[in-house]
């Protein structure tokens, strides 16, 4: 036990040593972890605040629904629980007749003087909006809707919500299909560098071997040099990413978007673990490849 | 200790290096390998090393048939024998002390025994003070002597060197001779491949010649033997 | 001139007997060049396609011009001219009262009935519809319009315009910088490797130096080495994005969207020479750069 | 040919490897460089060639001022000098052919000039069969005389050669200096680096002696002069 606690300080001791004096490599495979990370987190960027945006506009989406004329109020509120109780809904908002008429008004502005005969023989039906967790339920909602009584008719917007959902589906799935290519090139790139990196001291691993060293005592600082280097550089990586990315957000005024950016914040929560896991992991392996590499021969 | 049977050694498609050598070292042998350029001389020490593989035949060294060893008992059989090879092989980027304390953390020595042992090496060589230069800032003779030590780190009970004294001066030469001397005759086998007429001449030691991959001589107290 | 033709074929013979003998260099500067391109080139087809959607809707735009019932077929015929003038003005297409009232009746469908008691005194003026370059000319040319006699009303769709042209500038201007940053980040991993390789070979570099050849006399075969790595790391970038381009487009169909995919031709022969110049470049320098490091150690 | 004033040269922050060399040697000369390891030997030659810097002094070689040399100047001035140095330095991606082939080409010879002059540097040093191996191929005395065939290869005014014979047999190194002997009487100077005490004393030319950064001995006809 003590001589394992006192390997794994060597281990570390040496790796440490290692990098101290490999700074050509050092700085080629930190720069290239981080480049490639960086390239990762602008993507993510982008397809998180694709995602966020449809989601944003999927929020907006309501359902309106016309009551039929001869609906009591005690039916109304009847109908009102019903719509309440469907899976899905958020919010039902009665409107009155009375109510569209006021609506009626201030839409027409200038003109609402067409509507003041109404005033008399109110035309306009009372009516519910609706709003639901996600633009996905819309269509289920409405069905479920459309089977109470005193319904006259329902406005879904459906031909919008459905292409609204494809759209945003294929966004979300072209985003993660092009995220795990650009997560499987990142890989490539760094582990890339790190056997480059272990290629030129392909004579230093020879040397261990023949001096009689184990495989396991030659892979572990290479090991986890790799692991060093692959934090170091996804560490670099979040830090341009985060500070990038909130200088952008507070300074570029998008208010013709009609969604808002998602946060830095949120960003960084968001790729923090991920990104040093993915870092430390591809160092390790991609060291521990390319030594094995060498030692084989 | 070392039994070559039948051993051959064939480079690519055709260079014979060693022909069906056959050879028996016991234990405790200071044994003198001679031979022209090309000899074969640095094959017989990778063989023994199992750095190559011999073509044919066995070796056979403290009983155990070496070129059947499995891969993983390879580095504890390679602890066992201290080489100084033809070309150094010292680490580039660790000091001269660090190649040395190397070699004893490879084979599992603790710190204390490092920290005082390689301080004893580095004396028993003359480089007391060159400890903390790297290799390149070495002048080749320092540097070779840096391998001896290292291959003397961990009391091995076979000693390889190829070539030892070739970038030493007569004195400097000398001086390792005699701790050679010395180890082997605590009990350490040694094997010392080298180019020194004088040397082998006074150290009237066996002295096996190689040439064109044959042996053509095995003499007990012999001496080098090519006269010019 | 024969001694430099001698010289010249001596650099090339040395780096491509340099390439075939350092593989692992080869592979690792090759892949990298290729992936870097791939993932420009992946960004630069999502920038050409948003571009491309943008420039189709906005080509759908149009300018509504309505004009005064009095209005007579001479007049109008002078309007129609002065109209075809103005500048960015690409098609004037003439719809009568008669045509106006087709176009209605079309549109009710069903309830068509309702425009019947129209037929005996068409209360639809008569109008034009009218074709731009390019969306940003919309507003010039309804300003122009605006100043004609004779015109009741233009409709051109203002608001949408204006926007449409901002988001299609924010696309653009967005996409134009995360390329130049994509392509900054290219050319470091880029040479980032090559340093590596290069460093991989400092040995032999000094040596060359120390036996008497001149700086550029161990460069050449380097830069050399470098723009033919960076040839062939960008060929192989372009076969892939093109052949997995034309796969995508030819068997991915997007119905819902409003615009086509921009073709996998007009991708090739955008990114050829681009991607040819810049992997050749890069390369090239990367190498120059790298050698001379270890020269003047 | 070669004048030293007052040259010293400082590693580091306080190791003086050479301490105020003053020396003279004239064209056509043949000059052993002795001395223990560490000496300075090396440095000396490193110094010759522009490897590294004087800390102190004047180095004149065939009257031009190498110390001040221009950057753009040093190839040329490389070339004129044939090196074989303590480390073989051999071009490890290039076969035996090639290493020498390139030195031929660096200095601007025509291709007819190095397919006719290849092989017969080959033969001079007896690898004729090797020319196609790579240096991590060849013994280590076979690398050492492709080494010297290099150094050889473009009619130097001025060889210098770092321990030439570390790694060879007697036999071979008494070849090797007999070319050396032979290539000295057509004109060029020779300045060699040894520890072979039984050449130094055999051939009887100018020996100069180092010890410590110091020059403690300069003879003509001398001898290696260190008994042990
Ligand atoms: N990997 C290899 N491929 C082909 N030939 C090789 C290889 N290694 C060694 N040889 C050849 O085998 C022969 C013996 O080599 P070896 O290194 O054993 O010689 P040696 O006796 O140690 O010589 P020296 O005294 O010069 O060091 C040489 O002629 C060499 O060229
Ligand atoms: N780059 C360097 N940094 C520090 N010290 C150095 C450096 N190069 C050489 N030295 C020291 O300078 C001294 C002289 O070295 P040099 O190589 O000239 O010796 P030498 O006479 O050639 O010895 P040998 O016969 O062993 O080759 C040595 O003690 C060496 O440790
Ligand atoms: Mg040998
Ligand atoms: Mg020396």
């Amino acid at each position: 036990m003590d001589m394992k606690i006192k390997r794994i300080k060597y281990y570390f001791l040496e790796s440490i040593k290692n990098l101290a004096r490999n700074r050509v490599m050092v700085v080629a495979s930190i720069g290239t972890v981080a480049a490639s990370l960086f390239v990762l987190g602008i993507f993510l960027i982008l397809a998180l605040n694709v995602n966020n945006a449809a989601e944003s506009i999927g929020k907006t989406l309501e359902i309106k629904v016309y009551l039929k004329d001869e609906v009591t109020t005690l039916k109304r509120i009847a109908i009102e629980r019903d719509i309440k109780n469907i899976k899905g809904v958020t919010e039902v908002i009665y409107i009155s007749k009375e109510q569209a008429l006021e609506d009626l008004k201030k839409k027409l502005g200038e003109n609402k003087a067409i509507a003041e005969g109404f005033e008399m023989d109110n035309p306009l039906p009372q009516s519910f909006v609706i709003k639901v967790e996600k633009p996905e339920f819309i269509s289920k909602v409405s069905y479920e809707i459309s089977k109470l009584d005193g319904i006259e008719k329902i406005y879904d917007g459906k031909g919008i919500v459905e292409k609204l959902i494809k759209f945003t589906n294929i966004v979300r799935v072209a985003s993660y299909f092009l995220m795990g290519i650009l997560a499987i090139i990142s890989a490539f790139l760094i582990s890339n560098t790190i056997k480059l990196a272990v290629y030129s001291r392909r004579r230093e691993i020879s040397i261990m071997k023949y001096l009689g060293a184990t495989d396991w005592f030659i892979k572990w600082p290479f090991v986890i040099e790799g692991v060093l280097l692959g934090l170091l550089g996804s560490i670099l990586s979040i830090m341009v990413l985060f500070f990038s990315y909130q200088y952008l957000t507070n300074n570029v005024s998008l208010n013709l978007l009609l969604f808002n950016f998602v946060s830095a914040q949120s960003l960084l929560s968001f790729i923090l673990q991920k990104f040093l896991l993915m870092g430390a992991l591809i160092g390790g392996f991609g060291s521990y490849l390319a030594v094995k590499r060498y030692l084989v021969l | 200790m070392i039994e070559f049977k039948n051993v051959s050694k064939v480079y690519g498609n055709n260079h014979i290096a060693l022909s069906n050598i056959n050879l028996n070292i016991k234990k405790g042998e200071f044994v003198f390998l001679v031979g022209p350029s090309g000899a074969g001389k640095t094959t017989f020490i990778k063989l023994l090393l199992k750095e190559i593989e011999p073509t044919n035949g066995e070796i056979i060294v403290n009983g155990t048939n070496i070129t059947q060893l499995k891969r993983k008992k390879i580095p504890y059989y390679r602890r066992s024998i201290g080489v100084v090879f033809q070309d150094f092989r010292l680490l580039s980027d660790k000091t001269v002390y660090e190649n040395i304390a190397f070699a004893m953390e490879i084979a599992d020595a603790s710190s204390k025994d490092i920290k005082r042992r390689v301080p004893q090496l580095l004396a028993l060589v003359g480089l007391i003070n060159k400890e903390k230069l790297y290799p390149h800032q070495l002048s080749g003779g320092e540097q070779q002597r840096v391998a001896i030590a290292r291959a003397l780190a961990n009391n091995p009970s076979l000693i390889i060197c190829d070539e030892p004294t070739g970038n030493l001066d007569p004195d400097n030469s000398w001086a390792i001779m005699e701790l050679l001397n010395e180890i082997n005759k605590s009990g350490t086998t040694i094997v010392m491949v080298t180019h020194a007429k004088d040397i082998v001449d006074r150290m009237k030691k066996r002295v096996i010649a190689l040439e064109k991959g044959v042996i053509i001589r095995d003499e007990q107290r012999g001496v080098y033997g090519y006269e010019n």
